[in-house]
């Protein structure tokens, strides 16, 4: 197996790492600090975005959304187990790996990699899995079928983002290009952005959307869920180092610099443009600021971190304006304008930042700003297509099996009724 | 016997509460209610969406009171529930054809 | 002392714990991880636990039981303090350790428990003791008072948690004689699932029930308290290896399938009868699937895992329809049919999965099916029987002295405002 | 840089951290638990304190305290990377650091801080300069003007924090005397509590306190946030060890029993004197039992952590009767007799329990019972004349530049709406 | 026809329907309020600070019905919802001079 | 003059609210109610055990109107909440004795 995660890290921050040449020796440091990045993860989708999701949508939707977060971890961790490790992480090929560790086949309590159990990095990717898909429930929110969501989350982890991890982290072309993508700005934030964007327009709009305001029904709510996935990732960008070391160190101090400089770059312009800056607001620069930073947290430094934020904040806060207010695209919980553009943003000012001038951990050999600028666009662009192109022809495939929407009662009614046959609040 | 309904600002209720104590009114109910009117609701902006909402929270307070004692009802309330700016609310009052207290089957003006 | 728990472990998977062998010296990366798990399993009761009963009972008794589950917590931690530890973990005795460590004495920052401090061991074994009485508050919820819950809560820590965690893990008898549980399938659930169906029937019904519905209030809280259950879990089983090793990546790893795995069980149950695949029913099922792991996490591997975890989210969901469906016992939250069975499940299914040959760690020395099955059934028949007798004795006894039940205006009234004197919500 | 704090911890407890004489080696098992405990103390604030907050005050400000810990947890961050980590934990001054690490210069992916990277370090100490004016919200809760509210916070946490931390961890002239404040009792509740004091009498009453009642909008929310603390704050104590070992194990230890110990005494003192004990009253007392053992979690045995729990659940108590019922001021969700005199019993408390004699680490070479207390009682008195100076001078000073106060119509329809443009629940 | 508007305790919400629905009612519309009366309250007890809370929650059904049948429903309700303590609520009867069924477009007695 | 409430579905308070407008009323009071009549409830399940959720939420309007305008007023409502299906609700009607404005002790139509 080829881990060019490790091995893109490795690469441009070869000091950094002096307990990895002792590979396939446990580190029990490295493997306390893995054990928890994975907790983290999971707290990160359940109950974080599944809560900071929930509260954005109206009442008679709440379990819905939950749901749907919960279903997504459950059934991607199956297949993960089945084939999506396997298929992501074992065997040499470009586009996608092998079946050799179908079933976690060969994952015993011995199987190592590099300086952690063999199992406590399944886990770890694991929640990867769970999270992706889960993202993208925000653009089909209150309206969609929970049948056809199901099948469409299970297609688009084996042929999105089963790849296309591949292709980033599992040895496969981009890897081999030199992409630099340390926690999933492609992998995960662009991926599930454009099909989030690619599902709203294929279902529609919401009933009454935009005349009708649909406030969130309860923004306490969203603000613990965002509480909860900074935190959360923590695990995810710290973790995504492997190692409990000055890489892991360092990501963290930079992922922290990126949430609290997008929330208040969005805060401010709120507070400019309103005079009103608002929790909903400031929350929702700080997820910009997480997932533009995500790509980028373990190459760059401090100050990389704080800027990185203050573009996440800014740049998703106007995308957000030009998808709903301007094209009127009812992304419902502004997934695009937030991953995926986000995703795209930082991917891209990796190629800066990641120079030792700002204090980023350098380029590898032969690389310079313009080949990794270059290396990162197309990252971006390839992901993104791909992403998006199959998501489309999925969901237009599943339509002819199953209807995708809701029908127009159960909207009404709300689906935790029509669908789940329960309701969120009984006071 | 009428029944007198004021919607008034939330805020307000304790005092009128109090002034109809005052005036020896024993029973009441209350509701929270959303009101519409001349007084002109608030904006609400998610995500840089602005949204008029034009409801405003109001309570509600239902008193059913004797004939004899209606005026006063109603100026205990009016000079509770003023602030004298927009919005202060409403009474309305309707006649009762009769009161019936559950626990003792008493009616009319007994029964209040 | 000795430590079955680690004896049996060690047994079976020699070769995993190589670090074990420096016994008596510290390894900061087993410790960081013992810290972070008890942790961890404190966040799975509060408020993970809390919250999840909270939102299933109505509104008028949410701080009731946030309240009950509350100071269960602080009691037993004070419990533990004085003389729990030492009976459960210090001494030889087969039934009952002995008083050498009441109120922790001797337990100082030098001291050690294998590779961690024992303070870390004495904090992350509180938080077993914390958690188990607080799982069967949900079968009495909504109708015991206050003070009768307090006394037979603590009763029942010393009478029952306590020598039954010497049995089993603290090297009596049951250790002896082989029963494999690693985190607490007879220890905590078993104990918590039987006494709770006790407490149920011998407090009767709530009015109403089953006649009225008595829906949940807030499933939200609910979903929200399963998630930190998840991720609070992975502390319980994950640190029951008391170290970052494989076992304990192997134990996290074989957790959450079990928990995917017994949520989508139940789902697809549901989903087949009703056509309306709930939250609360995919949450249940999770419960299902990590209490029925929780004996086997750390002998079973992946695919021991998911379909210990399809067993227990089936079975968990039949049983649950017969207690209350069909024998209308009102356990309340579904605590018996949930943690009891669970428990009872796991406990028996890993003289299955531990075998070698489904990728387990094999039978210790001597032990094969047959041997390890008789044991696996008798410390479920055993700890059942216990924890069920000893329970109905002292209610009996409790009840007089004071009343276990609270008065039916209180009842009506809610026990909230009734008994705390605050209500949960003023909006 | 002389970091005293380590310092303190190593000249009393030396045999305990035998892993700190290879300084500068980095330690993974200690590295993974404090990349954990600054999660972990993140956790603790957001969404931690900003829910037990947000619970306590009527729904229409539910989110402006949100956003008040949110922004202050945001702007914090960025303080700390300008200049609060080089002012407070660089240079050798006795009052104050110097700018060599403005901006985090120097701080790159190899700089170490003892055994672990010196970015952990970096965020784990943010997370301190986060928490500690959130903690102060609470005084002012309800009638603040959001834009005040921030001047106000970054001056203090420039003019108040980054001192006093300097004084006792970054070694300044406190630590110098031989102060013990393990993790806080003095930097952080002290000067929380007397500010907040300070703000609500400059601020003046809520309109209506004391006669109207104001009741908190929602127990659960609190109670789920006291639960979140009571989690963060192993890693608020445990992680101030700055290592994975028996002092941090002991610390953790100490601080759940001073939490149970706490709580039991707040809720037995209701029990007593209402007969209704009451959720929020054992909520109150565990943050009471954790403030005051703050100070003393690295010093005091299990006995000292339980003695100290019960004293700071007493004392807090009436403290709280005192200000709010007795003089009538309105602190409005109890900061000052919660954080602030909590933590300066704990502080002064340390000087009875490090006592070898009462299971602590025993006294520094050349102190005594009497000259420790005095040291002690100097750290109390001067921090809390400093932090109360100031913020006097502070408010009056912003008080001429923009008003503190909300005007009254913003405060009777609520600042949710009137400076956030959002309402909490549209359910 | 008579607007009947029934205020009860909150449990009794059940036993007061079905006996609507035994006596051939069949619609009603229901909100939750709060009393104020001769019943007492509650204490609430906040870190010490104790709260008298006068309001205590009450169902308020209303039910729209023909003149014969008044009687017959005010009976109904105070059987069902009685529980002779006080507290067990009112019955206030007014005239109303029209019902119109939305979607029908029916008025009068046809329309309830 | 005459208060009309109408118990509509949720979703059709701003089409109602619109159309009142429309016709020039400006103001009305609303509360969120829960009916039970001909249009059947849903079943909630919970871990198996189903539930019969008799009442639907609606959605009250109360508008105090002058007796001329009555008539347009019933058909507008009736016209923006009708949607043809069982549950679309109902209007009632009662006669008001008086109404007052709380700010400035207007009585009367001048009150509305
Ligand atoms: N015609 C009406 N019918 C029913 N309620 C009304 C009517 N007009 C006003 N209200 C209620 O009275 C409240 C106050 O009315 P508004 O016009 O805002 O101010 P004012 O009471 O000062 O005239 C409204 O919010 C609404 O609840
Ligand atoms: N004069 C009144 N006007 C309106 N509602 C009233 C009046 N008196 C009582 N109520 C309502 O009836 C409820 C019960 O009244 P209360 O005086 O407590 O007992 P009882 O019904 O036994 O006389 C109160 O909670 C209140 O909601
Ligand atoms: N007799 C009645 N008294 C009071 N409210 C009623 C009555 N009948 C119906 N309602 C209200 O009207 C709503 C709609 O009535 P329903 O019988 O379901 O349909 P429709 O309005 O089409 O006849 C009910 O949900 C209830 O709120």
């Amino acid at each position: 197996m080829k881990f060019s995660k490790l091995l893109a890290t490795a690469l441009v921050s070869l000091a950094v790492v002096p307990t990895m040449v002792f590979a396939d020796e446990l580190d029990s440091g490295d493997t306390a600090w893995m054990l928890t990045s994975s907790a983290l993860v999971l707290f990160m989708l359940l109950p974080g975005l599944s809560l900071f999701y929930a509260g954005l949508v109206r009442s008679k939707n709440v379990l819905s959304v939950l749901m749907q977060c919960f279903t997504i971890a459950c059934v991607m961790s199956l297949v993960w187990f089945a084939v999506g490790y396997s298929l992501a992480f074992s065997g040499d090929g470009d586009y996608i790996g092998n079946l050799d560790k179908a079933f976690l086949a060969g994952v015993t309590v011995d199987s190592m990699m590099d300086t952690i159990p063999e199992s406590v990095f399944v886990v770890f990717q694991m929640t990867f899995i769970m999270i992706t898909p889960a993202l993208f429930v925000g653009g089909f929110a209150e309206r969609m079928n929970f049948g056809a969501m199901l099948i469409f989350s299970v297609l688009w982890g084996l042929i999105v983002y089963v790849p296309v991890t591949h292709w980033v982290w599992g040895g496969g072309w981009l890897a081999d290009k030199g992409l630099l993508d340390f926690a999933g700005g492609t992998v995960v934030h662009i991926t599930a952005g454009v099909s989030a964007l690619v599902a709203a327009l294929v279902l529609g709009n919401r009933k009454g959307f935009p005349q009708k305001p649909m406030t969130p029904h309860s923004l306490t709510l969203t603000v613990v869920g965002a509480g909860m996935l900074w935190f959360g990732w923590f695990g995810f960008n710290g973790g995504s180092a492997v190692a409990a070391n000055g890489g892991a160190g360092m990501a963290m101090l930079v992922t922290h610099l990126s949430a609290a400089a997008g929330s208040l770059a969005w805060m401010t312009i709120e507070w400019i443009r309103f005079r009103k800056p608002s929790v909903l607001g400031i929350v929702t620069g700080m997820v910009a600021g997480l997932g533009t930073i995500t790509p980028a947290s373990g190459f760059v430094g401090p100050i990389g971190g704080v800027v990185i934020g203050l573009c996440g904040g800014t740049v998703c806060y106007f995308a957000t304006q030009l998808i709903k207010g301007g094209l009127k695209i009812d992304d419902s919980l502004d997934v695009f304008p937030v991953h995926g553009v986000g995703g795209a943003l930082g991917t891209i000012l990796v190629a800066f930042f990641v120079s030792a001038a700002y204090g980023g951990a350098g380029y590898a050999q032969g690389m310079g700003l313009g080949s990794q600028l270059g290396v990162q666009v197309l990252g971006v662009v390839v992901t993104a297509l791909y992403a998006g192109v199959v998501s489309y022809i999925l969901l237009k495939l599943i339509a002819l099996l199953t209807p995708l929407r809701a029908d127009e009662e159960t909207e009404q009614q709300g689906l935790d009724v029509a669908q789940h046959g329960e309701t969120g609040y009984n006071m | 016997m009428k029944l007198v309904t004021a919607i008034i600002r939330p805020f307000k209720l304790d005092d009128v509460k109090d002034a109809l104590s005052a005036i020896g009114i024993m029973g009441m109910t209350v509701s929270e209610v959303k009101g519409f009117g001349r007084q002109k609701g608030h904006t609400e902006i998610y995500r840089g969406a602005e949204y008029a909402i034009d409801f405003i929270p109001k309570t509600k307070i239902e008193v059913a009171v004797a004939d004899d004692v209606l005026d006063k009802v109603i100026d205990a309330i009016v000079e509770s529930a003023k602030g004298n700016k927009v919005g202060d609310g409403k009474i309305f009052v309707t006649a009762l054809d009769n009161v019936v207290r559950i626990r003792t089957g008493e009616t009319g003006t007994d029964a209040i």
